[in-house]
């Protein structure tokens, strides 16, 4: 089989681990009792207000910025610059390509250098603060080196061996529309790739499912209003 | 559980959009005029901007015209015509360059200052002196 | 004497959130106008080829020399140990970040090629003041920025003195920069004077106190929080101080250039015969922004933080006069290329050069300014940068509650 | 596939005209070029410090209300004006002087100097501005960020900044929106042998272009022989454009 033929298959099979491992999760998540009211104050008491607090949740990572600065600094500098990253990379699934994904090539170019900043920061922040090396397991690590290969392995193909995007393109579009195109051969491109698909298969089995997790922290996603409603879930309902 | 069912269809209906009859969209690139580029083609996808980077600086600061990798040369060869017989400018889609830097949604700067257009020749190139 | 402690301010109030609102609406405009300015290219503003340079130049390095100028406070306190003003230490960094980040916005905006803002930090001539002016730019946010972590966070307040030490050198350095960009210009006759580094920096000191001052109480105004009558009147002489020096070292830059026969004419355009120049230079910078403070600090009887706030608003408009002397009256008077000849081309020589500001520039100068406030209001909201009071007996080592008297708490 | 075909054959008959177009310059470039400069160098040699460019103007043979020199700039780096002259570039203008005590009036083209202390190079903070070895002072408009410090820094107004987008520049003289520009000596003549387009355009023969580190050139033979000044000499800059008779 084909080099081309493997990784198209590996995709195949990476989104669905992806989106079935990340779905079943969720479905965990929504079905776990959530006994009591436990939102930390000062709570809103509204349902928008909630939508408001998860919105800087989401955006600025508020309570990590309450709790440390130095963890919300390269915490949010490298989910931002993710960001910034992942949109950038909406160029090879989209044609035409959005008119936004132009506008926002050149910021995510340099967004590399930034994430890989962040993630360079939090790493050292488990190497060098004896707290947190102490309770730093091997799959912290792992993932940060993870994420940082993929960082310097995508950073090293625009600066110093480039790939055949042209080409690259046609495949990533051929998987969609399930027309293979040959991939570049290119062993940066190649090594990239793995890597992703590496992340995607284990990302529902890993810490980074804080993403979808933040969204059921009782703690952030209540209303602080147990006087003025019953509060009934979980085992409590039946 | 209403949620996975509700996530299935969302994925029937995904599967359904998919065009999957249509082939998938890829650039057709124009030839250039004569058999062969300045450098082998592969090389040239993927390198034409380092070599026209050192041209540039060549040409620029030490008075180096060689043509092998002289943006003005590629604009020669590459030149594409529109409907009216005349090349095309950076601005229409079909522009040699534009093609793939289009489709790869990268930006070009050459032709804020370069004519992306060969020059119309005259009299040749003996307006000198 | 209790420790001076800073507080977040709570930002929920309406008059917070209008704040916002309305330095928001300008930052946007300001932005509006510089993606007008570069999509059509510079003929949209009243720059051209003699003016080269224009508002957005005069409110950016207004900004930039203001910058500098608010960290004084700072230093104050950290370098030269006042205790009265350490509570003040983390607003002046703060603000001094915000002016410098404000400035550069308009500068690098008004370029070109700003989407070639990492040529300009990848390729760099040394031999150019402007390129060393990049790193002392960049340089002078870390600095400041490791001088407030250091101020700000208790287990580091150790190393205050020194970091306070460093941005201090750092920020003469800076302004010596600033004014050297117009000191090296060998070409005009207004600029290419050595003085213009010890005037620059002397500018600091006045522009930058003002915009503290007015930001510090307006702040307490907004916020109730008290402030006595020992900070105002700190405040009121050291402005005081300052205006009298620029003031000094203006007139020493003419009194020098009137000696020397070569530089009448420049002299006689921007003090008799320049128009606008003559005016902004008399009445914008001298009446308005210098003489007319100095009587109201001194001699107006009162020491109030209004009358202060209101001399520190004319210092501020007199600065922009002055910037604009300088920069647009320094090109505006033509270039001696021929001395003893009358010059006519059909390009401008020999005659002074027209300079219109317009809309876009303006609005984009505007929204630099109101993007250093807006990061000062943000600022204080999110971090600990504003003292919780400055009564009297909070800051004041020499307060004894039987001589104060009732004056405790009467700027809020 | 006609199409390629045709393509093929055009690409031949450009060869060929090329082809003879060299050899004749090098048939007779000895005999026509002589008056000009010296030898074109190779395409792919590096310029050196060995030659320096140079410009003498006779202002006494400069007339008053000639502008040909400023024309054939134009034609020649495809300038174009806009209808707003103080927003137009100007690589080259005429200069009347009047000596206020005299009373006497001259004329002159006033250019780029190309110093060889050039003070927009000095200040250039990305280094844009630069002196080519052989004394031409050009903008490298790839790294130019538009700053215009250049602009303020040049005693001579020599530099326009491109307020306006630009379409069908000349190949040979790209120039676009954002950047600094100024006279280029025409370097893209220099370099294949030619004099630039306004000393080929002076009938007048006010004009002399050549090597000045070369003592056997006219333009060094005529520095020899007749008195020549720089404009603000005070300043020191060793300008590669020498005036005579103001």
């Amino acid at each position: 089989m084909s080099l081309s033929v493997i990784y198209a298959l590996l995709f195949y099979a990476a989104t669905l681990v992806l989106v079935i491992g990340v779905a079943r999760k969720i479905a965990i998540y929504s079905k776990t009792p959530q006994p009591l009211k436990i939102p930390t104050t000062p709570a809103p008491l509204t349902t928008s207000g909630v939508v408001w607090r998860m919105a800087k949740e989401v955006a600025v990572f508020q309570s990590l910025f309450k709790s440390n600065k130095w963890i919300w600094l390269f915490g949010w500098l490298f989910h931002v610059a993710l960001a910034l990253v992942l949109m950038r990379h909406l160029r090879y699934v989209t044609e035409p390509v959005w008119f936004w994904v132009n506008w926002v090539q050149p910021f995510g170019k340099y967004a590399g250098f930034a994430m890989l900043a962040g993630l360079g920061g939090l790493w050292l922040r488990r190497i060098v603060v004896d707290r947190v090396r102490y309770i730093s397991s091997p799959s912290d690590h792992l993932m940060l080196l993870l994420l940082m290969a993929i960082a310097v392995s995508g950073l090293a193909m625009k600066y110093v061996d480039h790939t055949d995007i042209v080409a690259l393109k046609g495949f990533m579009l051929g998987l969609m529309y399930f027309d293979w195109q040959p991939l570049p051969g290119n062993p940066l491109l190649i090594t990239h790739l793995s890597l992703v698909l590496l992340l995607m298969f284990i990302f529902p089995i890993s810490k980074l499912l804080h993403a979808p997790g933040l969204f059921f922290s009782p703690t952030r996603n209540q209303t602080d209003n147990p006087r003025e409603v019953r509060h009934v879930a979980g085992w409590s309902a039946k | 559980m209403p949620g996975v069912r509700i996530m299935m269809r969302v994925a029937v209906l995904l599967f359904l959009v998919t065009p999957v009859w249509a082939g998938t969209p890829v650039p057709e690139i124009p030839k250039g005029k004569g058999q062969q580029c300045v450098e082998d083609t592969a090389m040239m996808r993927t390198n034409h901007m380092e070599f026209i980077l050192h041209q540039r600086d060549d040409t620029m600061h030490r008075g180096i015209r060689t043509k092998k990798h002289s943006l003005k040369e590629c604009i020669e060869c590459h030149a594409v015509k529109g409907d009216d017989g005349m090349p095309v400018s950076v601005e229409s889609p079909k522009h040699f360059c534009s093609v793939c830097h289009r489709y790869a949604a990268v930006s070009i700067d050459c032709f804020q200052c370069h004519n992306s257009k060969p020059e119309i020749k005259l009299t040749g190139d003996r307006n000198g002196q | 004497m209790k420790y001076p402690v800073c507080r977040e301010i709570e930002g929920k109030s309406s008059a917070y959130v209008a704040l916002l609102v309305i330095l928001g609406g300008l930052v946007a405009l300001g932005l509006g106008a510089a993606i007008y300015m570069e999509h059509q290219g510079h003929h949209v503003t009243g720059m051209n080829n003699q003016i080269v340079w224009g508002m957005p130049h005069v409110f950016a390095v207004f900004l930039i020399v203001a910058a500098s100028g608010a960290l004084n406070v700072a230093s104050i306190s950290s370098v030269f140990g006042k205790v009265v003003y350490k509570p003040l230490a983390p607003l002046s960094g703060l603000l001094a970040i915000a002016l410098l980040v404000g400035g550069l916005v308009v500068l690098v905006l008004d370029l070109g090629h700003p989407d070639r803002l990492i040529v300009a930090m990848t390729n760099y001539n040394f031999k150019s003041i402007f390129a060393w002016n990049i790193f002392l730019y960049n340089g002078f946010l870390a600095v400041v920025a490791v001088y407030l972590w250091m101020l700000m966070e208790r287990r580091m307040n150790t190393y205050t003195k020194a970091a306070g030490m460093v941005a201090f050198v750092w920020r003469l350095i800076l302004t010596t920069g600033t004014g050297s960009i117009f000191g090296f210009l060998v070409a005009r006759q207004f600029y290419d004077a050595a003085i213009m580094a010890p005037m620059f920096i002397v500018m600091s000191f006045s522009f930058g106190l003002a915009v503290f001052i007015l930001v510090l109480f307006v702040s307490f105004w907004g916020t109730g929080r008290p402030m006595g009558e020992v900070i105002v009147d700190r405040m009121r002489s050291l402005l005081s101080l300052f205006v009298l020096a620029v003031l000094f070292l203006v007139a020493i830059f003419h009194v020098t250039n009137l000696y020397a026969t070569e530089h009448h004419g420049i002299e006689s355009f921007i003090l008799r015969d320049g128009g606008i120049y003559t005016m902004m230079f008399w009445v914008g910078y001298v009446f308005v922004g210098s003489v007319l403070p100095l009587l109201l600090l001194n001699f107006s009887g009162s020491s109030r933080s209004e009358v202060v706030a209101v001399s520190a608003g004319l210092v501020i408009l007199g600065g922009l006069a002055m910037m604009y002397v300088i920069i647009i009256g320094g090109q505006a008077y033509p270039l001696v290329m021929f001395p003893g000849y009358e010059v006519v081309s059909d390009f401008s020589d020999g005659v002074v050069n027209v300079y219109r500001p317009s809309l876009p520039e303006i609005l984009l100068g505007m929204g630099g300014v109101a993007f250093a406030l807006t990061i000062v209001a943000f600022g204080v909201k999110v971090l600990r940068f504003l003292p919780l009071s400055l009564a009297d007996k909070d800051i004041d080592p020499h307060y004894r509650p039987d001589t104060a008297g009732g004056a405790t708490a009467s700027g809020a | 596939m006609a199409n390629n075909d045709t393509n093929i054959d055009q690409y031949r008959r450009r060869f060929l005209e090329r082809s003879t177009a060299v050899l004749a310059a090098g048939v007779i470039a000895p005999g026509v070029f002589l008056h000009t400069v010296a030898n074109a160098r190779p395409a792919d040699e590096a310029v050196t410090s060995k030659v320096r460019w140079g410009m003498l103007v006779d202002s006494g043979k400069c007339k008053t209300g000639c502008d040909k020199c400023v024309k054939a700039c134009e034609v020649e780096n495809g300038l174009t004006r806009t209808g707003r002259p103080e927003i137009d570039a100007q690589w080259i203008r005429k200069v009347t002087l009047k000596n206020k005590q005299t009373g006497h009036t001259t004329s002159l083209p006033m250019l780029c100097q190309h110093c060889a202390e050039p003070p927009c190079v000095d200040v250039c903070p990305t280094g844009a501005s630069f002196k080519r070895a052989d004394g031409i002072v050009l903008v490298d408009k790839h790294i130019c960020i538009g700053c215009r410090y250049c602009m303020m820094a040049c005693p001579y107004k020599a530099r326009s900044f491109i307020h306006e987008d630009i379409t069908d520049q000349k190949a040979h003289a790209p120039r676009g929106k954002g950047t600094v520009e100024s006279c280029t000596f025409c370097v893209h003549r220099v370099d294949k042998g030619q004099s630039p387009a306004c000393v080929s355009a002076c009938d007048e023969g006010a004009m002399v272009f050549g090597d000045m580190n070369d003592p056997q050139s006219e333009i060094s033979q005529r520095l020899r022989e007749v008195q020549s000044m720089e404009i603000r000499g005070d300043l020191g800059l060793n300008l590669g454009v020498r005036y005579q008779g103001i």
